[in-house]
């Protein structure tokens, strides 16, 4: 019974979307019907492009995804904690964030090459600010008596980061990562726009520049229920990570 | 032990500016228990704040076992006066009384030992693998001191830390502090707004003023060491004790 | 320490942050690490960026850019709170809206391209669309998570002493969730700039992004770095806006008040 | 919006900001759109594809699109119709304004060489693969293996230095600026793939009114050959439009300008294409130049 | 006025599962004071959450004024337990105090004047501007004190409001409790773990067993209407029902 309204709740309005594209689309060469689309998904994604394009694609996004991940909360925590440190930093960290990736990738390019690494190079540095930034606001707002309380008893360091620093920023630590997932397919795209001869993402620009649009929107269809798909498991992996915090009453969620 | 000289700090925030203590100067003595009263808001928070090193004096100075404070001294423990938002809300009862004990590297047997041991202190056995926010208030307190307790501190600071049990483990707590206190020496310096239990507990209870604060009296107990509920509370000198420190307390209140 | 100060030795200690990005970057090419023709020291960048400013049409662009941003991330900051506190209080909302929400994030604006020009041609709409788009989201999941943050406790409060839904939103959610909009805006902010200057790049609009594309497609390595550090310039203005903004809503948050304390 | 009064029309027209697109650039300068009662507005876009779906979505009456382009519009049914030349290949070996380049020191001497390799091309999929194929088994060799990679035209020379692709295909001003750096060119490919190659045209959509087009197309025939017999003007109105440095803009190869479509070249890239997969029937070529 | 039937509350949480009240069945009459005393962790704060609505029920029926409750019910006010937690630090203590009373669409100066006289009754007239994180605990509680007592409410449920405040403060706030009872005949609720102050302030005493919670006795204080923290306190029948739900408490406890 929970199972069928929590599908219900699912599907509910993606079905009310659908009839509502039904109604108005298929009139224009750039938006066709949900029909053409649909079968134009069957044809171009149930085929060798699965292994070929999206496999590959999607491995690079895991690992741009995982490596922003690390190096967001690995910059953030410090950058949170020391106020001299982030006075230092956050002017530079700006700066970089606001160049477009798509001119920050001949940049890439002339560092690390045409390849993969260059792929999720592109990835991380989209995917790395929200995670960075939320870890950032995320230590800085740590509660005092707590931090008070890790004092007194000793625990400092790799302790203190494991179990206090760590722990008490989850929360927002999460939103940023759940926030660079989508980003992190966004910028899978981008990548591959560059130096590429396969992926899910160029082939979904191909299509737009050869002009076969219900395949184009086949593709992104693609995009959004990889990003549904991702963020399903990922709401897993929150409610366990942030069992406590769902719990306690600190968030209402 | 614990020397505290001409202690002064003043609270700077934008728009508000408020000296919390004026000047206190206090000495506790190894092994000794001192209890501070003092009528609300005068300065008991902010003075263990400043002993326990987790805040800057702005005048003064405060040593612990001849050292000057800069940082939180080692072997202390404190229970905070805001328990609810001291213990980590993502551990389990046990996990929040361990944690102190993993940080002094003790084998996990003797850990295990501990833990069970304060735990059963403080009559929390059956909430161990609980977490925090699934316990009342006065539990959430009394896991707080058998964290302390369990550390097996060489100084012990703790801001009213039975406020939120009933007065039956208000008792047993008291008591297990007095034991201790005497089986390991620690030093105490306990705040309580209950006057009754200053004294019941103090070797001496300091009286402060109320802001501008200063220490308008450290008032010697002189009862017998061995304490006991029923009998040390009923003794006349007790109530002589007691019926002083409560006016004291008054004064305190009516100058401001 | 007075406030002043605190001010002085942040923007200090921001200059140093800066100095040793510029230091790096005119000691990577010098030292050949990298092909100084396709990445020129600092000194050349920042040389040719006073050329660039000198003249007017730089300026035009980047007005034109700011424009679509402000427009965008106001219309995109605007919409997305209005529709996160809602999805955020109103019960259910959040679970019916949820797979919509996560199917739509992922698409890339640049995908949206043919779509916005279909729509709004090469005007003013077609960048709104692309920049509106991309930030919407952003600042929607800080405004979300936000919400949920509010303490039960205060929560509760506010129910028990008859607070109206309008009055719990304006005084509990939104102060609770104020932080994580601030960071929100924060990421939005300079998505929309990203995306400004990137539809620019992509339909031709006239802006930053349509001089970037002129400058590349002409191989003057110089000037598209010179536009490059000037997006970047833009960046650390608009965040430091932010950063003030932060102070002054946010002064009772802990992490301002350590910061505004000493 | 076309037609404003006093029979002069407003016209927007999207055009790549490159090199060759200098006579409609000229031209305007020139005052010979003005002459036609046309009151032009230049549009940049990035590319073909923009240029297309700007065109088709109305907001260029006018645009700019290589050959390859506007065959794969065609085909997915897009309504577009050439009303004039665009740009053409000299098709002068060692002369021309694209190339295969590589390194000084590469072992790669022929076009026969780069079979097998890695090259660079700004699209894949487009008239930059197609030639170079072309090129390629002109000179005896299989393209069969040939790896091809996207890379943008300004980031090729680098990726070329850094050893990241065997060779690059470029186009003016990236080729005299990586001959000048040292790189070798080895082939032309747009020369090879037919004589006088017609690259790109200036295409229209349906929707135009018929007797703007045809002043369109006079404005810019006459462009095109003023351009053409002005290299010199042309090279000062590089100046204006794009940000090519002066000293590259002296040496530049400039590419033909003839007045007419070179039908049977087009036909040509049509065949490739097809034989290439990239398009998928074969595509009448006047029903694109009527 | 509060009628409380068969009331049972079991906390499900995955690997926990506390069944923190068995059932309670207790009458509250319009304009009565009754104080609910229990062994800490034995489900006061449960009890009182359940009466404002605030959790819903797992068996048995809460009634305010005959209307079965669903929600909080509208002129209600709470004094919480996590006093901390229930001020919002985004306001200062004024806006904190005066958040309530413009919901209630009071006018300005009414509300200037309400939220002046509960200020000075709790004796915060100076920190009004100040926000709470710049108070002490006891401070703190108190704001919550006065803003439940400006919110000027029919029925008051306070859940161990005066546990951070030292005894002479908290003799003065129990006697503006019984002024504010006896004047706006305000139905109280009152929980606390001082038996003191249960006997002191309540028409009645209601002590609550340890978990499985149930009511071990509804005590009728038979002390004079009139209450003065002197006299009152030294009458022998104070001492006596004192010293007699001292007992049951400590058979609460024992039965666990
Ligand atoms: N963070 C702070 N910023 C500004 N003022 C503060 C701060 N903390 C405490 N104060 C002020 O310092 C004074 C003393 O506070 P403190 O917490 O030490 O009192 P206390 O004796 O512990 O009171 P209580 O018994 O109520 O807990 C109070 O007037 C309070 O307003
Ligand atoms: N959110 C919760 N989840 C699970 N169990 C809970 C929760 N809140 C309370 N409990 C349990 O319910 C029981 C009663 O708690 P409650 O807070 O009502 O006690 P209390 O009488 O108010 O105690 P105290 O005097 O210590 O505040 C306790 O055993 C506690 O562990
Ligand atoms: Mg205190
Ligand atoms: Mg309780």
């Amino acid at each position: 019974m929970r199972g069928t309204m929590r599908v219900v709740r699912l599907l509910a309005l993606p079905a009310l979307l659908v009839l509502l594209w039904w109604a108005v689309g298929g009139g224009s060469f750039y938006l066709p019907g949900p029909a053409a689309v649909g079968r134009a998904f069957a044809e171009t994604w149930f085929s060798v492009r699965l292994v070929e394009d999206v496999l590959p694609s999607v491995g690079r996004l895991l690992a741009g995804y995982a490596l922003a991940g690390v190096l967001g909360v690995g910059l953030g925590v410090p950058i949170g904690s020391s106020r001299r440190l982030r006075a230092t930093l956050e002017p530079v960290l700006e700066f970089f964030r606001a160049i477009p990736p798509p001119v920050l990738v001949p940049l890439i390019m002339l560092l690390v090459g045409i390849d993969t690494p260059m792929k999720v190079l592109v990835i991380v540095s989209g995917c790395v600010w929200p995670i960075l930034l939320n870890t950032v606001e995320g230590v800085r707002a740590l509660d005092e008596v707590l931090a008070d309380t890790c004092r007194m008893y000793g625990v400092r360091g790799g302790s203190r980061l494991r179990r206090f620093v760590l722990r008490g920023a989850s929360p927002q630590i999460m939103t940023g990562l759940r926030q660079a997932l989508s980003i992190g397919i966004i910028l899978m795209v981008i990548s591959e726009m560059f130096a590429s001869s396969s992926g899910l993402g160029f082939t979904i620009v191909l299509f737009q520049r050869q002009f076969q649009i219900a395949e184009m929107w086949s593709g992104i269809l693609l995009l959004g229920l990889l990003g549904l798909g991702l963020s399903l498991l990922f709401r897993r992996l929150e409610r366990r990570v942030l069992s406590w915090y769902y719990g306690s009453g600190a968030a209402r969620a | 032990m614990l020397e505290i000289h001409e202690l002064r700090k003043v609270y700077e925030s934008p728009g508000r500016r408020v000296e919390a203590i004026r000047s206190i100067t206090l000495g506790v003595g190894a092994g000794e228990l001192v209890c501070v009263v003092g009528p609300s808001g005068c300065g008991k928070t902010t003075l263990l704040r400043c002993v326990a090193g987790l805040l800057p004096v702005s005048e003064g100075q405060v040593r612990v076992s001849g050292v000057p404070v800069t940082g939180p001294p080692p072997d202390m423990a404190v229970v905070f006066q805001e328990y609810g938002r001291s213990l980590f809300p993502w551990m389990t009862v046990r996990q929040n009384v361990e944690l102190p004990l993993k940080e002094k590297r003790l084998p996990p047997a003797r850990r295990r030992e501990l833990v069970a041991d304060s735990l059963r202190a403080v009559g929390l056995s059956d909430a161990a693998d609980a977490h925090p926010w699934q316990l009342s208030g006065g539990m959430q307190q009394r896991v707080a001191i058998a964290r302390a307790v369990a550390y097996e501190p060489q100084v012990l600071l703790m801001d009213e830390p039975f406020a939120a049990v009933d007065a039956q483990t208000r008792a047993d707590l008291e008591d297990l502090i007095l034991r201790l206190w005497r089986d390991l020496g620690v030093t105490t310096l306990f705040v309580t707004h209950d006057i009754d239990e200053a004294v019941y507990l103090g070797q001496r209870v300091v009286v402060l003023s109320s802001s501008p604060t200063t220490v308008m009296e450290d008032l010697k107990i002189d009862l017998p060491p061995e304490r006991d509920q029923l009998t040390t509370r009923s003794l006349p000198r007790f109530g002589e004790l007691r019926g002083h420190v409560y006016r004291q307390i008054q004064r305190a209140r009516g100058e401001r | 320490m007075i406030r002043g100060n605190g001010l002085l030795a942040r923007l200090g200690y921001g200059a140093a942050g800066l100095g040793g990005l510029l230091l790096l970057m005119e000691a990577v090419p010098r030292l050949g690490l990298v092909d100084a023709r396709f990445l020129p020291p600092a000194s050349e960048i920042l040389a040719t960026l006073a050329g660039e400013l000198a003249t007017p049409e730089l300026w035009i662009a980047l007005g034109e850019t700011l424009r679509g941003w402000a427009v965008g991330l106001a219309l995109a900051f605007c919409a997305a709170v209005v529709s996160g506190v809602v999805i955020g209080v109103v019960p259910g909302l959040r679970a019916l809206t949820n797979s919509t929400v996560e199917f739509l994030r992922p698409i890339p604006s640049v995908a949206l391209v043919p779509l916005a020009t279909l729509l709004f041609g090469p005007s003013l709409g077609s960048t709104l669309l692309l920049v509106v788009y991309a930030s919407f989201w952003q600042v929607l999941i800080q405004v979300l998570y936000g919400v949920a943050a509010v303490d039960s406790v205060a929560f509760d409060t506010a129910r028990s002493y008859g607070l109206s839904a309008w009055s719990r939103v304006r005084h509990l959610v939104w102060p609770t969730a104020l932080p994580y909009v601030m960071t929100g805006l924060r990421l939005a902010a300079a998505v929309a700039f990203i995306l400004a200057v990137t539809a620019e790049l992509v339909i031709g609009s006239p802006g930053l992004g349509a001089e970037i594309q002129v400058a590349q497609s002409s191989g003057a390595v110089p000037t598209v770095y010179a536009l490059i550090v000037l997006a970047g310039l833009v960046g650390i203005a608009v965040n430091a806006g932010v950063r003030l903004l932060e102070r002054r809503v946010l002064a009772w948050h802990p992490a301002v008040r350590a910061e505004a304390a000493s | 919006a076309p037609n404003q009064g006093s029979g002069t029309s407003k016209v927007n027209a999207g055009v790549i900001a490159i090199v060759d697109t200098a006579p409609i650039h000229l031209g305007k300068a020139k005052g010979f759109f003005t002459e036609q009662q046309i009151d032009l507005t230049i549009t940049p876009v990035a590319g073909g594809a923009a240029a297309v779906s700007g065109a088709v979505s109305g907001q260029f009456q006018f645009a700019f699109a290589n050959t390859t382009s506007l065959l794969t519009a065609k085909q997915q049914g897009l309504d577009v119709k050439v009303v004039a030349n665009g740009v053409s290949s000299t098709g002068e070996q060692g002369n021309d304004f694209s190339a295969v380049l590589v390194k000084p020191d590469s072992p790669i001497r022929t076009a026969k060489d780069l079979a097998g390799k890695k090259i660079s091309v700004n699209q894949l999929k487009n008239i930059g693969d197609t030639t170079v194929r072309a090129s390629v088994r002109r000179a005896g060799g299989d393209p069969s293996g040939i790896e091809f990679v996207e890379l943008p035209f300004p980031d090729a020379p680098a990726a070329l230095q850094n050893g990241q692709v065997d060779a690059v295909w470029v186009v003016e001003p990236f080729v005299s600026q990586a001959i000048s750096q040292g790189a070798r060119p080895v082939a032309w490919n747009f020369a090879d793939a037919a004589p006088d190659l017609t690259v790109a045209m200036y295409f229209t959509t349906g929707t135009t009114d018929a007797d703007l087009t045809r002043r369109f197309t006079a404005a810019m025939r006459k462009s095109l050959e003023y351009a053409d017999a002005h290299p010199d003007e042309v090279r000062e109105v590089l100046k204006t439009y794009t940000e090519i440095a002066p000293e590259v803009i002296a040496k530049i190869y400039l590419p033909k300008w003839p007045v007419e479509v070179n039908r049977a070249s087009v036909q040509t890239v049509a065949d490739l294409a097809l034989a290439d997969g990239i398009l998928n029937d074969k595509i009448d070529v006047s029903a694109l130049i009527p």
